[in-house]
C-alpha cells in the first residue's frame, strides 16, 4: 500500500507541476483563436460532435478563402460531457490555450454555468443551439443561433391555434397531447411555455405524459393514454433520438396522430438505418432543412457527408452558422486578432446587433442586444422523407 | 504510550499536505504561474476531496458500501442554494450567509443520511449497495421533479410541473424542476474550500482516534463481537452514516456555489457518481484517509490533463483505472511487489499502516 | 383495455430485464461479483448485429450467431484480463471498480467506432403483431419472441445447472469454492464458463433489447442494465427463477406505475417497491437467507 | 470466599430453542454461585455453544428464563446483556483485527467510560482525561495478560495463542459479573494450556470473576473447573461436582459413543 501511494504522491506532483507549468499568456500568434464546448462522450455526445463537425467545415471554408481580413482561423472544441462543472474546466482551458472567441456550449445548464466566466472576462460568445432562456439572461455577451425554448413552445402553440394542422383523421386538430422528458432542461423548458400559451388557444390539451431520462426507451404508456384520450397530435418537445422511438411505438400500437415538434426533432431523418416512412406527416419547427435547393446549404450538406458519411442535422447547421457569424461580426467592426479578449468582445458584441446575416438556418437574421436571434420561423412537414415548407 | 504521538504525528502530516498545498498554490497563483484551468479545478478538487474523505467514513470505518453518496451531496447542494437563492438579498454579507447555507446543506443532508440509515443500514453487503444506489437515484428524480415557488403569499410546492404551482405573475420559481436552480451566488472559492477540507478531515480522523470512532471500527471488523461487548451498533451505524452524508451535504453546498446553476442531473449527482467517489475511496486504500485524498486529486486531474488526447480521452481514462486497480489490488501484482520491497514485511502498527 | 395493454407491455419490458438480468445473477452466483460491465456487453451484442446486418448485409441468422460469439468471446476475455487477476483481493469492491474501468472502456470505445449518433436497428424478429378485440390489443412479434426466448433460456439454464455434469461444477462453485477445487473441480474453468453463458445471454438480451427499441447508441446498455440488476436483487440474487420473477415483476411495476400513479416519478415508484421488498424479505423474493454462524 | 459461594448469580431454567424442527437445547437448567468456575461439557454438537447464544441474546430462547443476579435478562438484546454483567468470548475468535491490541481493550471499556461525540472530535478537557483514565485502565489489564508490549501490534497479528488472552481480556474490560468462555483452549499446545489454566484462575480470583466455561480438554475442566454440566444432544445429562461428573458411567458413554 505504501508503494502505491509514493506511485500515486508521484503521480500527483506530476500532473500538479504539468498544469502550473502549461499556464501561458496572450495571444500573440497570428490567428483568431475560437474555442467550441460541447459534449463529446456521453450520453448527449450526437450534438456536441455534430456542433464540432459542422463549425469545422465552415473553419476550413473560411480558411480555405482566405481567413477574415486575412487572418486564419483556429479552432479548438472542448468536451464538456454534458455537465456544467465539466464544462467551465473546458472553458478555462479554452482560456488557457488562448481563446478570443467562444462557439458554444452546445446545451444549455453548460451554457449558464459558462456563461458567467465568459461574461466576467467580457469574451464574445455565440451558441448554436443551447436554447434556454436563461443562457442570454443577465448578460450582454452571449448570443444565440437557435429561437430559445420560449420562443418554441410559444410558436408551436400559436402554430396549431391560429394556422392550425390538419389531424389524420380529416379534421382539424382540437385534441392536443404532450409527451416531454421531464428531466430535461431543453424540452421542459419547451413544456412549460407552451402549456402556458395552450391555454388561449383554441384547442385542448388531452394527456401529459413525461418520462425521464432513465426511463427513455419505452413510450407504451405515454402514447397509450394519449390514444385513449383521443389526441389527434401529439406536441413532442424532444431531440430526435427518443422520438424515433416514439413513432416506431406508436406505429406498433396502430395509432397515427399528428407529431408536431421543436428544432430537436431535426435530424430525425439522419438517423442511420431508420425507417423514413415512420416520420411521414411529421411537423416540426425547424431553421435547416437538409433537402433545400438553396446553394449554400447543399454544399454544407455535401461536404458534411464526403466527410461524415451522414446527412447534417441543425445543431452542425448552427454551428457552421455560428462560424460566419462571428467572421461578419469581426469584418463588420474592424476587430482584429492582435485585441485583448475584452475589446474584442466589445467590438463584436455591438457589431453583432448590426449585422444580418443569410445562414443555413434562416434567412436575414439579426440579433437584439439581449442576444436573442430575430429570424422567421419555419414549419416544415415531412413528405416522402424530405421536408416541404407548410 | 510512545507510539501515540506518531498516530498524532501521521494526521499532522496530511494536515501539512493539504495546508502545504494550499499555500505552493497561493504562491503560484500571485505570480501568475497557475493556469486557468488548475484555477477553476480548485473547488471542484476541494468537493471531491471532501467527498472522498466522507465516503471512507462510511466505507473505510464503519465498513459498509454505499452507492447512494451523490444524493446526499445533491440534497446539500439544492438546500444551500435554496438557502442562498432567498437570502441573497436579505444576508448581503456574503461569508455568514455561505456559512449559513453550509450548515444547512449538512443538517439536511445529515438528516436525510440518519432518516435513510435507519432502514438501510440493516442490509449488509451487495444489499446494501442496492439499496443505497436506490436511495440515491430517489434523491436525483425526486429534485429533478421538485418545483417550487415564491410569491407574496409564501411558498409553493408541485411534483408535477411549473404551471401546477400557481405563482402569481410576480412569483419567482426557485426550484425549478429539471432545470435545477439558476443564479446562486458564487461564493466558493479556493479558501473556503480548502477551509472545509480541513474541517472535514478534522471531523474523520479525531471522530476514528475517539471512543466513538474505535466503537464504529469495532462494528466494521466484528459485528457479533462488537455487540457481545455492549457496543450499541444501530447508534453507531447510524452516527457513522449520518456525519458521511451531513460532510456530503458540505461538498454539495460547495459545489453549488462554485457555479451559478444547479441541476439534479445524472452527471452531477446520479450513481454514476456516487461510483466515482467510491473508485476514490477503493483506489486510495479503503479506510486510508490521506491515499483517497489523493486519488480524489488523481483521478480528477487526470481527465482534464488529458485534453490533449480529443477523442481518446475517456477511452485511455478507462484504461488508466483498470490497470491503476489491478496493481493496486491484484494478489498476484500485490505479491510481486512485496518481493521488490522488504520494508513492507514488518507487520507493526504504524499509525500510517491503520489509517 | 388499456390495463391490459400496459400489462403485455410491461411483461415484453419485464422479459428484457429478465433475460439480462439472468446474466447478472449467474455471474454473482458464481464469481460473487456484481459485474457493472453486462449492460455494455449487451451493447457489443446490439452492434455486432446492427454492423452485420445493417452495414455488411450478412443473413440476420448468421448475425446473430456472429453476435453471440462476439459476446462470449469479450467476455471471456474481460474475465481474464481485468477480473481474474483481482481474484481473491482483499476487498469485493475491488472487482467492482474494475467492471466499471471495463463498462467506461468499452462505452468509450463503442463511441470512437460507430460515433454518437443513435442508429436505427432492424428488427430481427420476423412475426407479424396479433391483434385482438378488434385491434385493441396489439401484441408485437417482439413481445412474443421476448418472452418465449426468455422462457425457453430459463428452462434450459435450469436444466443445464441441475443434469450436465458443467452445471453441477457450476453449483459447486457458488456453494464453496474451497471445497469445489479440492473435489478436482476446475475453478477457473466454471468461472470463465459462467461468463461465457452469462455474455452469451447478454448478446441475446442485446438483440432483443433493441428490436424492441429500436434505438442503439454507445449507452443503449447502461440504462437496462442497471434496471437488470435492480431486478435480479429484486429475485433474490442468485437465483435463477429469482431473476425471471424479478425481471418481469420489475417491468410491470414500471408500467403500471407510470400509467397510473406519475410518470415522472415511475423509476422512483421502482426504487420504492425495491427497497420495501428487500425491508421485508432482506434477500429477495427467492432469495436464500444466509446467517453468519457464531 | 465462602460468603460470596452462598448467592447465586446466573439461574437458567427450562432453556429450550428449536431450529427448524429439531431441539438444539432443551429444558436446560443450570446455576451458577458467585465466584464459580463452573464446565458445560459435552460431545461435539451437543448445544454448548447455542446455550451460550441464547444466554446472550444472540439467539431468542423459545422457551425458559434467564436470571442474573436476581434480574431477568432473558429476551434481552445482546448489547443490554452485556451491559447487565455477561461477558463472553467466542470459539473461533472474534477480535477487531484491524485495530490495535489496546484499542480492542478500549473498545471493551466503551460502556463504563463517557464523553460524547464532540467532546472527542474537538479533543476538549474531558476527552483528554477520560483518554487517559482509558489507557491506563486498558494498559493494567494488558498486563494481566502479558499483552502490554504488544499493546500498539494490530490484533490480528498476534499469535494464536495471545489472540485468546486479548479476546478474554477485551471482554473483562465490560466488567461483567459473569464470564463465558467458549472453548479458551482449543488450538493450544499443552504449555499454553497450562499457562491459560493459571490465567483464568488468575482472573477468577483477582476480579472476583464467576467464570462458566465451555471446554473439550478435560485436563483443563478437571484442573479448573469446581462444577460441571454435561450436555447431549440438546438435553442436560447430568450436574454435580466435578470430580463426580467425571467418573459418572452415562458420561463415559456419552463420550466414548460419540
Amino acid at each position: 500500500m505504501k508503494m502505491f501511494k509514493k506511485v500515486l504522491s508521484l503521480c500527483l506532483v506530476a500532473v500538479l507541476s504539468l498544469s502550473v507549468l502549461t499556464a501561458c499568456g496572450n495571444n500573440d500568434s497570428d490567428v483568431f483563436k475560437i474555442g467550441g464546448i460541447g459534449p463529446l462522450s456521453g450520453g448527449a455526445a450526437i450534438y456536441g460532435i455534430a456542433v464540432r463537425n459542422g463549425a469545422q467545415i465552415a473553419v476550413d471554408e473560411i480558411n480555405a478563402a482566405g481567413g477574415i481580413n486575412g487572418v486564419q482561423i483556429e479552432f479548438n472544441m472542448q468536451d464538456d460531457e454534458h455537465d456544467a462543472e465539466k464544462a467551465v474546466n473546458a472553458y478555462n482551458s479554452l482560456k488557457d490555450w488562448g481563446m478570443q472567441i467562444l462557439m458554444g456550449t452546445v446545451t444549455s445548464t453548460p451554457c449558464v454555468a459558462v456563461g458567467v466566466h465568459s461574461s466576467a472576462d467580457n469574451l464574445f460568445q455565440i451558441t448554436p443551439s443551447a436554447s434556454s432562456a436563461n443562457v442570454v439572461k443577465d448578460n450582454d455577451n452571449i448570443f444565440q443561433i437557435c429561437f430559445n425554448d420560449p420562443n418554441q413552445g410559444y410558436g408551436s402553440a400559436q402554430y396549431i391555434g391560429q394556422i392550425g394542422v390538419m389531424g389524420n383523421d380529416g379534421s382539424l386538430v382540437t385534441n392536443v397531447a404532450i409527451i416531454y422528458d421531464s428531466s430535461d432542461v431543453y424540452s421542459s423548458g419547451l413544456y412549460d411555455t407552451f402549456i402556458k400559451e395552450a391555454a388561449n388557444q383554441p384547442f385542448n390539451i388531452v394527456a401529459t405524459e413525461a418520462f425521464t431520462e432513465s426511463s427513455n426507451t419505452d413510450f407504451s404508456v405515454q402514447l397509450q393514454k394519449a390514444k385513449d384520450a383521443g389526441a389527434q397530435l401529439i406536441f413532442l418537445p424532444l431531440y430526435y433520438k427518443e422520438a424515433s422511438l416514439i413513432l416506431a411505438q406508436a406505429a406498433a400500437i396502430d395509432y397515427n396522430p399528428v407529431f408536431f415538434g421543436g428544432d430537436g426533432l431535426d435530424g430525425i431523418l439522419t438517423v442511420e438505418n431508420f425507417n423514413t416512412g415512420l416520420a411521414e406527416g411529421v411537423i416540426l419547427l425547424t431553421p435547416f432543412i437538409a433537402s433545400s435547393a438553396d446553394a449554400k446549404t447543399q454544399a454544407f450538406v455535401s461536404e458534411y457527408e464526403r466527410l461524415h458519411g451522414e446527412i447534417p442535422n441543425q445543431f452542425a447547421a448552427g454551428a457552421y452558422d455560428a462560424i460566419y457569424v462571428i467572421k461578419a461580426a469581426i469584418e463588420h467592426s474592424g476587430a482584429t486578432h492582435t485585441m485583448s479578449v475584452s475589446e474584442l468582445g466589445d467590438a463584436l458584441k455591438v457589431a453583432v446587433t448590426q449585422i444580418s446575416i443569410n445562414g443555413l438556418t434562416g434567412e436575414n437574421m439579426t440579433w437584439l442586444p439581449t442576444g436573442e436571434v430575430n429570424k422567421a420561423p419555419k414549419a416544415m412537414v415531412i413528405v416522402n422523407g424530405i421536408y416541404v415548407e407548410l | 504510550m510512545d507510539k501515540i504521538p506518531k498516530i498524532w504525528r501521521d494526521n499532522l502530516i496530511t494536515y501539512g499536505m493539504v495546508i502545504a498545498i494550499y499555500a505552493v498554490m497561493q504562491i503560484l497563483i500571485s505570480f501568475g504561474l497557475v493556469s486557468r484551468l488548475m484555477q477553476g479545478l480548485l473547488v471542484p478538487l476541494c468537493i471531491y476531496v471532501i467527498l472522498a474523505i466522507s465516503l471512507n467514513l462510511t466505507v473505510g470505518i464503519l465498513g459498509e458500501l454505499s452507492l447512494g453518496h451523490a444524493g446526499f451531496m445533491c440534497l446539500g447542494a439544492f438546500a444551500g442554494a435554496f438557502f442562498s437563492k432567498i437570502t441573497v438579498e436579505a444576508i448581503t454579507f456574503s461569508p455568514l450567509r455561505f456559512f449559513l447555507a453550509i450548515v444547512i446543506g449538512a443538517v439536511v443532508a445529515g438528516f436525510f443520511g440518519f432518516l435513510i440509515g435507519m432502514p438501510v443500514l440493516r442490509f449488509r453487503g451487495d444489499y446494501l449497495a442496492i439499496v443505497t444506489l436506490a436511495f440515491g437515484e430517489i434523491i436525483k428524480n425526486v429534485i429533478n421533479a421538485l418545483f417550487v415557488g415564491l410569491d407574496d403569499r409564501g411558498f409553493h410546492f408541485s411534483l408535477s410541473d411549473r404551471a401546477s404551482l400557481g405563482l402569481y405573475e410576480d412569483g419567482e420559481v426557485i426550484i425549478n424542476g429539471a432545470q435545477g436552480i439558476i443564479g446562486t451566488p458564487q461564493d466558493s472559492n479556493f479558501t473556503v474550500g480548502i477551509v472545509l477540507v480541513l474541517l472535514t478531515l478534522f471531523i474523520v480522523q479525531n471522530l476514528i482516534r475517539s471512543r466513538d470512532g474505535r466503537a464504529i471500527m469495532s462494528i466494521r471488523d466484528n459485528l457479533i463481537a462488537s455487540e457481545s461487548i455492549g457496543i450499541h451498533v444501530t447508534k453507531y451505524k447510524l452516527m457513522a452514516f449520518s456525519i458521511s452524508a451531513a460532510l456530503a451535504g458540505v461538498a454539495g453546498v460547495l459545489y453549488s456555489h462554485n457555479l451559478n446553476n444547479v441541476v439534479a442531473s445524472p452527471r452531477a449527482f446520479g450513481y454514476n457518481m456516487s461510483i466515482m467517489i467510491l473508485v476514490f475511496v477503493v483506489l486510495g486504500g479503503i479506510g486510508n484517509i490521506r491515499g483517497s485524498m489523493i486519488a480524489a486529486v488523481v483521478l480528477t486531474l487526470l481527465p482534464e490533463m488529458m485534453r490533449g488526447l480529443d477523442r481518446y480521452r475517456m477511452l485511455i481514462y478507462a484504461i488508466v483505472l483498470i490497470v491503476m486497480m489491478l496493481f493496486n489490488w491484484s494478489p498476484q501484482i500485490l505479491a510481486w511487489r512485496e518481493q521488490h520491497s522488504i520494508k513492507d514485511l514488518i507487520g507493526r502498527v504504524r499509525g500510517r499502516s491503520r489509517v | 383495455m388499456s390495463f391490459i395493454n400496459y400489462v403485455i407491455n410491461g411483461v415484453s419490458l419485464g422479459s428484457i430485464y429478465a433475460i439480462i438480468a439472468l446474466g447478472y445473477t449467474m455471474v454473482y452466483g458464481i464469481a460473487r461479483m456484481l459485474n457493472f460491465a453486462h449492460g455494455d456487453v449487451i451493447m457489443v451484442g446490439a452492434f455486432t448485429v446492427f454492423f452485420g446486418v445493417s452495414m455488411q448485409g450478412f443473413n440476420p441468422f448468421v448475425a446473430v450467431l456472429l453476435s453471440i460469439a462476439v459476446c462470449i468471446t469479450l467476455g471471456i476475455t474481460i474475465e481474464f484480463i481485468a477480473y481474474r487477476p483481482l481474484r481473491g483481493a482483499a476487498s469485493s469492491l475491488v472487482v467492482l471498480i474494475t467492471a466499471i474501468g471495463v463498462s467506461y472502456f468499452l462505452q468509450n470505445l463503442a463511441l470512437l467506432i460507430f460515433g454518437a449518433n443513435p442508429k436505427s436497428f432492424t428488427s430481427m424478429v420476423p412475426l407479424n403483431p396479433i391483434r385482438l378485440a378488434g385491434g385493441q390489443i396489439v401484441i408485437s412479434g417482439e413481445t412474443i419472441v421476448t418472452i418465449l426466448s426468455c422462457l425457453i433460456i430459463m428452462i434450459s439454464l435450469t436444466a443445464f445447472i441441475k443434469k450436465t455434469k458443467p452445471g453441477q461444477a457450476m453449483l459447486a462453485v457458488s456453494e464453496d469454492k474451497g471445497a469445489a477445487q479440492l473435489m478436482g473441480i476446475n475453478v477457473n474453468g466454471t468461472i470463465t464458463l459462467t461468463f461465457a453463458i452469462g455474455s452469451g445471454l447478454a448478446a441475446v438480451a442485446g438483440i432483443l433489447l433493441c428490436s424492441a427499441y429500436p434505438s442503439l447508441s454507445p449507452y443503449t446498455g447502461s440504462m437496462p442494465g442497471i434496471k437488470a440488476f435492480i431486478a435480479a436483487v429484486f429475485g433474490g440474487i442468485g437465483s435463477i427463477p429469482g431473476a425471471l420473477i424479478g425481471g418481469i415483476l420489475l417491468g410491470v411495476i414500471e408500467i403500471l406505475g407510470r400509467a397510473y400513479i406519475s410518470s415522472q416519478l415511475a423509476d422512483v415508484i421502482v426504487f420504492m417497491v425495491l427497497i420495501f421488498v428487500l425491508l421485508v424479505k432482506p434477500t429477495g423474493i427467492l432469495g436464500r437467507k444466509l446467517q453468519e454462524k457464531v | 470466599m465462602s460468603e460470596l459461594l452462598l448467592t447465586n448469580l446466573l439461574n437458567v431454567t427450562n432453556l429450550s430453542i428449536s431450529f427448524g424442527g429439531l431441539r438444539a437445547v432443551d429444558n436446560f437448567d443450570i446455576t451458577v454461585k458467585k465466584g464459580q468456575l463452573y464446565g458445560l461439557i459435552g460431545p461435539n454438537g451437543a448445544g454448548k455453544t447455542t446455550v451460550f447464544n441464547l444466554l446472550t441474546g444472540v439467539y431468542r430462547p423459545d422457551e425458559g428464563k434467564v436470571f442474573l443476579d436476581g434480574e431477568n435478562i432473558t429476551n434481552l438484546k445482546t448489547m443490554d446483556i452485556n451491559k447487565a454483567g455477561v461477558g463472553r468470548t467466542f470459539q473461533n475468535i472474534r477480535l477487531f483485527k484491524k485495530l490495535s491490541v489496546l484499542d480492542n481493550v478500549k473498545v471493551g471499556l466503551h460502556n463504563r467510560y463517557h464523553y460524547n461525540t464532540w467532546e472527542g472530535i474537538f479533543r476538549l478537557p474531558k476527552y483528554r482525561r477520560i483518554e487517559k483514565v482509558m489507557n491506563e485502565e486498558a494498559y493494567k489489564l494488558l498486563k494481566v495478560f502479558d499483552l502490554e508490549n504488544e499493546a500498539d501490534y494490530l490484533a490480528g497479528n498476534l499469535p494464536y495463542g495471545k489472540q485468546r488472552k486479548l479476546e478474554i481480556a477485551r471482554t473483562l474490560a465490560t466488567d461483567p459479573k459473569l464470564l463465558l468462555l467458549d472453548e479458551p483452549a482449543a488450538g493450544m499446545n499443552p504449555n499454553e494450556t497450562k499457562e491459560l489454566m493459571e490465567t483464568i484462575r488468575f482472573v477468577r480470583d483477582e476480579f472476583e470473576m464467576t467464570i462458566l466455561l465451555i471446554e473439550h480438554d478435560m485436563k483443563l475442566v478437571a484442573g479448573i473447573c469446581e462444577e460441571l454440566t454435561v450436555l447431549n444432544f440438546g438435553k442436560t445429562l447430568m450436574s454435580g461436582e466435578t470430580n463426580e461428573v467425571l467418573n459418572d458411567s452415562r458420561v463415559i458413554t456419552a463420550y466414548l459413543g460419540e
